[in-house]
């Protein structure tokens, strides 16, 4: 009985052993003579990204808006004769399936960079292992401000402003518009570093609050009632949210539910107009109206804008839905595959990373803020405008000037005004 | 009214004791003696309180009111895991093995308050944790062998006959050699030679152990017990020598009236 | 006839000698296998250490735990914020180092399990599951809360400790042509001072007004089928992931393709050689270590005595109080040494992912090991191996399965979880003993009909 | 004060939603000793179906009638294919089997209703009721959902006391095998409570989507909380999982108002361990304790 005991434990072993050997199949090692995942033909690109689980209403939609730009870009040809391969992978915004999904595309797919990792506590917990390979992080999707540190991270290159910066944007615009400065401003913001950024922002911007309030991310069942009774008792006449886009669909329903009409200023990442609309069904763009948002690409429902008329071509080839995530997805493509031509025909992870830091500027993209990426600062872009919601649940762009600012803890917003390029032909790069 | 024996050297008393359950008096100021050494049965018709008198002695009720002396000693908060500690030891009605062990295992079990090593020293497999379980194991197989049952030692205890089960939960009470034997109707369900045989048992322990039997079969309570005690609706009516309960008119009345006639 | 096997210390060493022999077995697969497979490896035996606590607790003790994953967090947690903000060993002042974090990881692991034990000691079924539910869920919101100490959301990154000597992490460090500076850290360029009207590009038109029709990309000359050679693999959605582009195709570039300027410094050569430092392969060694140390405890546990006194009380706890033995303190008892597991596991987990953060540690993961447990087989220690290769073997293998079939994203993309899901009730149905209490069953019945027909 | 009374008055409906899904849980424990954890599933998927039955019909009440029907439907399916077959005795087993049930559900409704998050047309007035020159946050939807609530309240428990279906439920409850050899059909009657519960969770689903928006994981933290609830309020008793539920909605929305949203998980935590702690078979539980 004991001894067969053994044997069994010993057996079980062996069959792990086995099964783990099954699971995956193995490849043969190999020295490589280049970076790996670029060949004369061919580029691997990576990315991590909610596909689904509670994260992926929204985020859903951005890898394979890249995935269709990248297919047209093959089909005319690829860049410098490369085909673009791409490889996204589902981690459910979990930082523990991101760390195994991004392993799988280094050690499996061996991927030549990492492209639009999207999301602050999943992207932690590869963002040190990707610098240590030396593999190019290219256009994170967060507005984490942590990532933004070449010193620390020579690989990683944030793509889109850092909530920090929304944040003093926000705070130089109410502090400039007579209107907006004289009403008691309140806040209201998702718990946790997205929040945390905000306050940062708010605090160089010299923006004080008459009160603060919060939400837990994962929470689904209370529509905010008692913060916005909170921010009622306090007396609120204008109100900054910070948080998801589903949030802001509920706070404005619950809002109008309880009588409080403040002016609004919601964050950029909480207010996709397709999103917001849907949830609010009839009554979303009356409420949506007059609400301050500011943001860094050309509103979506500018069909005249060469840049939406033909991501919007791509878009509907593909049969993708015309949102905001789509929209994106396609427009970091768009200038990702321009950072690779740069990169040369010679093309290495040293030479994308020179082409990052020195070309940004000369990449064309529905970006209103100049990409002004440098060995100092891999920010993307830095910049805002200020939009507003109109009767018809657009958002209209009200300066004609943009404000920039950096993540660091001080220092304002500016104003300055930026002209940007056409799109290259045919939006290919 | 209430029975008072002259007992001489009492190893286990039960002073006052009440009990009450679900609004329902179970137990009602019953004062119970077991003297050192002796067989002592515990009678009564179905409902008299009998079990509930050995769960209030193990712990798994605590009394209203009254109070257990242990060899003279006044006891406070008995747990039921401390019980083998003290020397008693108790079987529970049916068998109550545990299914997914063997006999042998089952009984090693009953041995638990001999052993001393922690779980540091298990999870380590120390020596003398070795050393340890082969007593016990050497101790279980003897109590097997005692009640001649040395061959089911390695056998599931549904593998085995009803008898053979119950001499098993036996073995495992007797494992930590206990001063005193508390047996819940040990002769239930098995037939009247192993009856016979099991009295016959349980007279060779005393005067070593003293045992106290709450038991159903009349005919083994008269054979082996030195004194009785009768119980009825949560009070005792009646003690004595088997004799004397067995002429005892309130007894008779109650409880034999019935089952003395067959 | 003396039986070995019972001279004092021979269960010790013969345990010692079956941990051993699958210790040496794993190292050597270790050796052979490629950096994603030890990676694999690694995440295989970090769920079988947590799962070892599974066994004891959910087999043996028969209570029902959704909250290990959060005990994990325990581990973690005390794992990163030791290692991050102590130099020397408290009181000893001794120099500090990873192995003493994992010594406090279990400390915290068992001081947990002492406090959730109590409590739980008390509770049966459904009871029992809504406290260490509340734990899987209010453990990692506690993280949240004290983003000060815990780091919030974002949680705390680590960095991997090398052991010191024998691995050369130099020779995977990259640099690139123009390193970016150490000396510079957030601050950034003014921003007035850069141009901010966009610089011309060459090769196309600046703006609107210049574009020709020709360069516009509209639904008219979007390249279809017909003028482009390769464009019928792309334009519709219907052939969306074609064979061309399976992961498993691209996986390296054909021989052919490799260009003939060899760069032997280029990063990723590390990763492949055999001799240098392979971050996956020292991960795997040090969580296949750990399982095999804790391993050790828990088949001496199972095996003797107390692995008796925990099957005693989930059989029958009022027998088991008459034997001697206290009900609650053996409850509590297998909640220690699970949650001292989990704690283990957890500080493993934490080297693993070289990161701790409440995602991580969520419900999800408390989950995952119940499954895991129950897959592989509650009743015994090789269950627990088998469910920690299902909780890394499953979902790839499901997922291969499901990729690359011409499904509409969400189809695709949801397969799995089907998939997954589906499996793992079908297997609580057909095979409730999980997989290696069926191959239990199996092999008996064979043995029993063998014999009956002798 | 008033601000107090918000709060109150905050948490009343969602308190409502989190009471349905534990009466939803509860009715499924007491009529086959299971901790349901694919309830939030089941109710996200008739929701779903219900919201295509809004889009097609363009009635409410057609769609909530159609969710109630469907979570019969679903409710006896999940029982007849997965639970039956589990052995009553396996509770770790009944456990997985229905979180394998969960993960099922919400990758199916991910395959059948693409998009993420859906909104769920208003069906009544949502806004304030103005009264004593103030609008109070509470509206006529919070009072239909509330409403709703106690309806199902009062016709469970005359069912439970006062039909011989709701006798024969409690007694196949209670002990199968007596209740067997009385004559009660005892799987059809457990058939009948997982039908039930289907039904009421798919209400809860409906009720909550208007107020929230519906993705195959919109309902995940309602789970959490419900079952804290059910838990606390004694698993057996449905007015414990309506009071309780009621109370936990309270409890966030004065948690979140006073102090941070993100302490409501914890303060439910701690609520829950002191309540095990203290009274270990939960508030309303008329259980006492085993005795030998």
């Amino acid at each position: 009985m004991r001894t067969t005991y053994a044997a069994r434990v010993v057996a079980a072993g062996a069959v792990a052993a086995l099964a783990l050997a099954a699971a995956v199949p193995a490849q043969a090692a190999r020295i490589q003579a280049t970076d790996p995942g670029v060949s004369k033909t061919e580029i691997v690109i990576g990315t991590t990204t909610p596909l689904t689980g509670p994260a992926s209403p929204g985020y859903m939609y951005v890898a394979p808006a890249a995935k269709a730009y990248f297919d047209y870009v093959n089909s005319n040809g690829g860049i410098n004769g490369r085909k673009i391969n791409y490889v996204y992978l589902d981690d459910q915004y979990n930082p523990a399936l991101t760390k195994k999904q991004t392993n799988q595309l280094i050690l499996s797919n061996k991927i030549f960079a990492m492209f639009g990792a999207l999301g602050t506590p999943s992207h932690s917990a590869v963002v040190a292992d990707l610098n240590r390979r030396g593999i190019p992080d290219v256009f994170v999707n967060t507005g984490s401000s942590n990532f933004d540190n070449p010193s620390k991270y020579p690989m990683t290159f944030p793509f889109f402003p850092s909530y920090v910066v929304e944040a003093k944007v926000m705070g130089y615009y109410m502090a400039n518009d007579a209107t907006l400065n004289a009403k008691k401003k309140c806040l209201f913001y998702q718990d946790g570093e997205f929040g945390d950024n905000a306050k940062v922002g708010f605090a160089a911007a010299g923006t004080t609050f008459a009160a603060e309030t919060s939400y837990y991310s994962g929470q689904q069942v209370a529509p905010f009632t008692s913060q916005v009774a909170k921010l009622k008792a306090a007396g609120c006449e204008l109100v900054v949210f910070f948080g998801v886009t589903s949030a802001t669909a509920q706070l404005l329903g619950t809002a109008a539910k309880s009588a409080f009409a403040p002016t609004w200023m919601i964050t950029s990442v909480g207010s996709d107009p397709s999103v917001v609309g849907a949830a609010l069904g009839a009554a979303g763009n009356t409420l949506l109206k007059g609400v301050y948002t500011p943001s860094f690409l050309v509103p979506i429902q500018d069909s005249t804008n060469p840049y939406v008329s033909q991501m919007k071509v791509i878009a509907d080839k593909n049969a993708l839905p015309w949102n905001f995530y789509t929209y994106y997805g396609l427009n970091t493509a768009y200038v990702l595959a321009q950072a690779i031509k740069a990169a040369g025909t010679d093309l290495t992870r040293a030479s994308l990373i020179n082409a990052l830091q020195t070309k940004a500027s000369t990449f064309r993209s529905a970006a209103i803020a100049p990409m002004l990426i440098s060995a100092k600062s891999h920010q993307g872009l830095n910049g805002y405008y200020m939009g507003q919601y109109n009767a018809t649940g657009q958002v209209e762009r009200l300066t004609s000037y943009i404000m920039t600012a950096t993540s660091a803890t001080s220092g304002t917003a500016k104003k300055t005004t930026f002209k940007p390029g056409a799109p290259t032909s045919k939006l290919l790069p | 009214m209430k029975y008072f024996l002259p007992l001489t050297d009492p190893i286990l008393e039960m002073v006052d004791i009440s009990v009450k359950l679900s609004g329902l008096q179970i137990l009602d100021s019953v004062s119970i003696g077991v003297p050192q050494g002796t067989v002592t049965g515990l009678i009564g018709p179905n409902g008299a309180g009998k079990t509930t008198v050995f769960n209030v002695i193990s712990g798994f009720i605590t009394a209203d009111s009254g109070y257990l002396k242990v060899d003279g000693k006044k006891q406070k908060h008995v747990q039921p895991h401390h019980l083998t500690k003290k020397g008693i030891a108790r079987t529970l009605q049916g068998v109550g093995l545990f299914p997914t062990m063997s006999a042998l295992e089952n009984v090693m079990i009953g041995g638990s308050s001999q052993v001393r090593s922690g779980i540091i020293a298990q999870a380590l497999a120390m020596p003398w944790t070795d050393v340890e379980q082969n007593r016990l194991r050497a101790q279980s197989m003897a109590v097997l062998g005692e009640l001649n049952i040395a061959d089911a030692a390695n056998r599931l205890p549904g593998e085995l006959p009803y008898p053979i089960q119950k001499r098993v939960a036996l073995a495992r009470a007797l494992v930590s050699d206990p001063q005193v034997l508390l047996l819940d109707e040990p002769a239930g369900g098995i037939s009247a030679a192993d009856i016979s045989e099991l009295a016959d048992l349980i007279r060779s322990w005393v005067p070593k152990r003293t045992v106290l039997l709450v038991e159903h079969h009349m005919e083994l309570v008269m054979e082996v017990c030195d004194l009785i005690w009768v119980l009825d609706a949560g009070k005792v009516i009646a003690a004595g020598t088997p004799d004397e309960v067995r002429r005892n008119p309130a007894v008779l009345a109650a409880y034999l009236g019935e089952d003395g006639a067959t | 006839m003396v039986n070995l096997l019972r001279l004092p210390g021979a269960r010790f060493l013969s345990h010692l000698a079956i941990v051993f022999v699958i210790w040496a077995a794993l190292m050597r697969i270790n050796d052979g296998i490629d950096p994603l497979m030890s990676y694999y490896l690694a995440l295989a035996a970090m769920y079988a250490t947590a799962m070892f606590g599974m066994v004891i607790l959910v087999g043996l003790s028969g209570q029902v735990s959704l909250g290990n994953g959060a005990l994990m967090a325990i581990g973690g947690y005390v794992f990163a914020l030791t290692s991050l903000n102590w130099q020397t060993v408290p009181i000893l002042g001794w120099q500090w180092n990873p192995i003493w974090s994992m010594i406090f990881a279990g400390f915290g692991g068992i001081a947990v399990g002492l406090l959730i034990g109590w409590i739980g000691a008390r509770l049966r079924g459904p009871y029992l599951a809504g406290l260490t539910l509340g734990i899987a869920v209010g453990i990692p919101a506690i993280a949240t809360r004290f983003p000060e100490i815990f780091g919030g959301e974002t949680g705390l990154m680590l960095t991997v400790p090398y052991p010191a000597g024998g691995y050369a992490p130099a020779a995977e460090t990259v640099t690139i042509d123009e390193a970016p500076l150490a000396e510079v850290p957030l601050e950034q360029a003014p921003l007035d001072e850069v141009p901010l009207e966009q610089a011309p590009l060459e090769q196309a038109p600046l703006d609107t007004e210049t574009a020709g029709a020709g360069d516009m990309l509209t639904a008219d000359n979007f390249p279809s089928a017909e003028s482009s050679p390769a464009a019928g693999d792309m334009l519709t959605a219907d052939n969306f992931p074609s064979a061309e582009s399976s992961p498993s195709a691209l996986a390296l570039p054909s021989e052919s393709a490799l260009p003939n300027d060899i760069d032997p410094t280029a990063a990723g050569d590390a990763l492949l050689a055999g001799s240098a430092f392979v971050l996956e392969r020292w991960q795997a060694s040090l969580a296949v270590t750990a399982a095999c140390i804790i391993g050790f405890f828990a088949l001496n546990l199972v095996r003797g005595r107390q692995g008796r006194i925990w099957r005693a009380v989930r059989d029958d706890e009022v027998a088991a109080a008459v034997s001697g033995i206290s009900p609650a303190g053996s409850k509590i008892s297998a909640f220690v040494v699970s949650s001292f597991f989990a704690a283990i596991a957890g500080a493993v987990f934490a080297q693993i992912l070289s990161y701790v953060g409440p995602g991580a540690f969520g419900l999800g993961l408390s989950l995952s090991l119940l499954v895991g447990v129950v897959l592989g087989g509650r009743a015994s220690l090789g269950g627990a191996i088998i469910g920690g290769v299902l909780l890394v073997a499953l979902p790839q293998l499901v997922f291969n399965i499901a990729g690359d079939r011409g499904w509409p994203a969400n189809v695709t993309d949801n397969a799995p979880n089907l998939v997954y899901g589906l499996l793992v009730v079908l297997v609580v149905l057909i095979a409730p003993g999980g997989i290696l209490g069926s191959l239990k069953d199996g092999t008996r019945r064979l043995l029993a009909k063998s014999r009956s027909a002798k | 004060m008033t601000t107090f009374i918000d709060y109150l008055l905050g948490g009343l409906g969602s308190g409502a939603i989190i009471a349905l899904m534990a009466l939803a849980l509860v009715l499924i424990w007491r009529s086959t000793r299971v901790v349901n954890f694919a309830q939030v599933g089941q109710a996200m998927f008739t929701t779903f179906i219900a919201l295509s039955i809004q889009t097609w019909t363009g009635s409410w009440y057609v769609a909530l009638i159609g969710a109630l029907a469907a979570g019969a439907v679903l409710g006896v399916i999940v029982q007849y294919l997965v639970l039956r077959p589990v052995k009553r005795s396996d509770t770790s087993g009944a456990i997985i089997a229905t979180f394998g049930v969960l993960i099922a559900l919400q990758a199916a409704a991910g395959m059948i209703w693409p998009g993420g998050s859906q909104a769920f047309p208003q069906p009544f007035n949502n806004s304030g009721i103005e009264f004593a020159g103030r609008v109070w946050p509470i509206s006529i939807y919070d009072f239909v959902v509330i409403g709703i609530t106690a309806l199902l309240v009062l016709g469970l428990t005359l069912l439970f006391t006062k039909t011989s279906l709701g006798l024969s439920m409690r007694a196949a409850a209670f002990n199968p095998e007596v209740a067997r050899l009385s004559g009660v059909r005892v799987s059809r009657v457990l058939t009948f409570g997982w039908a039930l519960a289907g039904s009421v969770g798919a209400v809860a689903g409906v009720l909550v989507a208007p107020v929230s928006t519906i993705s195959p994981n919109s309902f995940d933290i309602l789970l959490v909380f419900a079952f804290v609830a059910a838990v606390i309020g004694g698993l057996d008793s449905l007015i414990g999982a309506i009071s309780i539920g009621v109370f936990t909605g309270l409890v966030i929305s004065l948690v979140s108002g006073y102090s941070d949203s993100g302490n409501a998980p914890v303060v439910a935590l701690l609520l829950l361990a002191l309540n095990l702690i203290l009274k270990p078979e939960g508030i309303f539980s008329h259980h006492k304790a085993r005795s030998v």
